[in-house]
């Protein structure tokens, strides 16, 4: 037992140069590498295991970190900093279509569920639509609504207000106003004002609770 | 100084002489001339800068004269130098001619020492240089590089006037009809076409493009121009096909038509 | 008072700080990075030329160590731990004698032109020999030479410092000792003088801001 130490004593680098070795075999080898591995290059003797421990301690709080890759060893860098290996790009791209209908159904007739958002536009809302508007965090779940199957419901944030410079949803132009300003056709088929009407009666009953201040 | 030389040379040692015959064999490993005269100066056992030229431009024309009698084929830049030493050969040896002009035998001889000595030092400082650590072979640059990775975010942006047109959109949609052209103030070409086919009859003396404006299309500049335009095109049409001639005096001055023939 | 706030506003990161951001960064490239290219990296007023004079003094006599290449830095595995790395070692081409000789007339003698190089060597240089150190990007064109026929120069690029382990052309081996004992004089052959004479004066010149740090 002591001759097996003191020949593993005599042959084996210090510990502070096998960590040296460590460090720059973790640094220029294209993948991560196992203890075995770093045996097998190392001095007869040597304790990789041993040495990776000071080694990564050593690199605590550094730009860089020693860390474990499945049964492997790396140099990574330090998460925090992963910022500066990217340089950010920002592209605005306008919404598509079916988004920004979604959107504009959602703000007028919140709280809203997916079946109706798809009555109005008359074409089915896909997944993504409806997580790329929350993803934006411009819509959100509101409550559920209490008929059979409680569906989700969809309602607008603060952001979509603060994004479109709006107090409140009840500042969106009602139909008459866009009307008026010639966004709407002025020659409604017959039977669609009426319905309009309606709707736009309607709505403020369920809509008081989300647009109250 | 010349006769020691000689004689040194007559007096060396077979050893030499085995050397100089293994340097012919090897003629196609000297980089060129002055890379023979550096491993020849070699084999006078000094320092660089106490190389005897004189001895050294009668080893090389030694050589070259051994490489001829092996039939060895030199290249024309060994045979250039050859005679260039042998100059030198003869400006070293004879007293210097105060009539004759440019640089001395000395001077001479002190370059090509000088190139001599050059070259070996470009040679060992190539040697110290390739004998340093190199990179990717005894010290190694990171293994897994990292490149900066260019993110795109994608920001969406939209205005309350697109989500008012969108709104907008989905409760007229039941009013949506097909886009096509509004035609009411529309004078096709074929309509003008047809129309002056009916008048160049009459056309025999020059007369203005703009009288033949279909009537009633004149007061609306809308119509107005629809109706020019096809005229002037319906006008064309008629000049290929060679019934009617063109005018214009100047640029922007009326444009005049008259039947062809009259 | 508002230019406080704006200073503020753009406070760099405090230097151990700095020093970690640079740490990553030469961590994660394989390519010498220029002090320029760190700071447009970096947070806004950040020096990591400071940052780097800490970096260099933490890894001394560590596994890999923070090199000056030119006006760049890298981090290298240290040159006493290669015999660890047979597996990193890439097989190069072996250069023949006269692309080695060439490479060291033009790191000695930059910036020099190819007339100059076949004076010293006494042979006439291959266009293969000057292409396959451009392709190895050891040297690259300089500026033309001032002389009739406005010949292009060479010399050595930061890619030849790097793989010699060179911080600055300076450093070359026996550069002075060559230098004082006259053997990087452009001497023209007696009876040329007067011809060469505008080439002399103005070499060195060109040399110094290459040798120059």
């Amino acid at each position: 037992m002591d001759d097996k130490v003191n020949e593993t004593l005599f042959e084996a680098p210090p510990m502070a140069e096998q960590e040296r070795m460590v460090e720059a075999i973790l640094f220029a080898t294209a993948e991560p590498i196992t203890v075995r591995e770093l045996e097998a290059r190392m001095p007869h003797g040597s304790d990789p295991a041993e040495a990776l421990v000071y080694l990564k301690k050593r690199y605590e709080g550094r730009g860089v970190q020693v860390m474990r890759v499945g049964d492997a060893w790396a140099i990574r860098t330090a998460g925090d900093l992963g910022f500066l290996m990217q340089k950010e790009t920002i592209e605005t791209r306008k919404l598509s279509r079916a988004a920004i209908e979604t959107l504009a159904i959602v703000a007028y007739h919140q709280p809203v569920t997916r079946a109706e958002i798809e009555e109005i536009r008359g074409v089915s809302v896909s997944r993504g639509t409806i997580d790329q508007l929350i993803e934006l965090e411009w819509i959100r779940f509101g409550r559920r609504r209490m008929t059979p199957g409680r569906p989700v419901t969809f309602v607008v944030t603060q952001g979509f207000l603060d994004h479109f410079g709006l107090e409140n949803a009840r500042d969106l132009p009602g139909l008459k106003e866009l009307r008026s300003a010639g966004l709407l056709d002025n020659r409604p088929p017959p039977g669609v004002g009426a319905a309009l009407d309606d709707d736009e009666d309607e709505s403020p009953d369920g809509q008081d609770e989300l647009f109250e201040d | 100084m010349s006769e020691t030389g000689e004689d040194d040379w007559e007096a060396d040692d077979v050893e030499a002489r085995l050397a100089a015959e293994a340097l012919i064999v090897d003629v196609d490993g000297f980089e060129g001339p002055l890379d023979l005269l550096l491993t020849l100066s070699r084999t006078q056992k000094v320092d660089l800068r106490k190389v005897s030229v004189l001895q050294l431009a009668e080893q090389y024309l030694a050589f070259i004269d051994q490489a001829k009698a092996l039939r060895l084929e030199l290249a024309a830049d060994y045979l250039v130098m050859a005679a260039w030493l042998a100059f030198l050969k003869s400006r070293l040896l004879l007293p210097p001619d105060p009539s004759e002009e440019g640089p001395s035998g000395e001077d001479l001889a002190a370059h090509l020492a000088f190139q001599l000595e050059r070259l070996a030092a470009m040679r060992e400082a190539s040697a110290k240089l390739m004998a340093r650590d190199q990179l990717g072979r005894d010290f190694f640059a990171r293994g897994i590089p990292e490149d900066v990775t260019r993110v795109r975010r994608v920001t969406y942006s939209a205005t309350l006037l697109d989500l008012m047109q969108a709104y907008s959109r989905i409760r007229t949609k039941d009013d949506f009809r097909p886009f096509v052209m509004d035609r009411e103030k529309v004078f096709t070409m074929e309509q003008a076409l047809d129309r002056m086919r009916g008048l160049i009859g009459f056309a025999g003396d020059w007369t203005e493009l703009i009288s033949y404006l279909p009537e009633g299309w004149e007061a609306d500049p809308v119509k107005r121009r629809s109706a020019t335009a096809a005229t002037f095109a319906a006008t064309l049409e008629l000049v290929k096909a060679g019934q009617i001639e063109l005018r214009q005096g100047d640029v922007f001055a009326p444009i005049q038509i008259r039947k062809k023939g009259t």
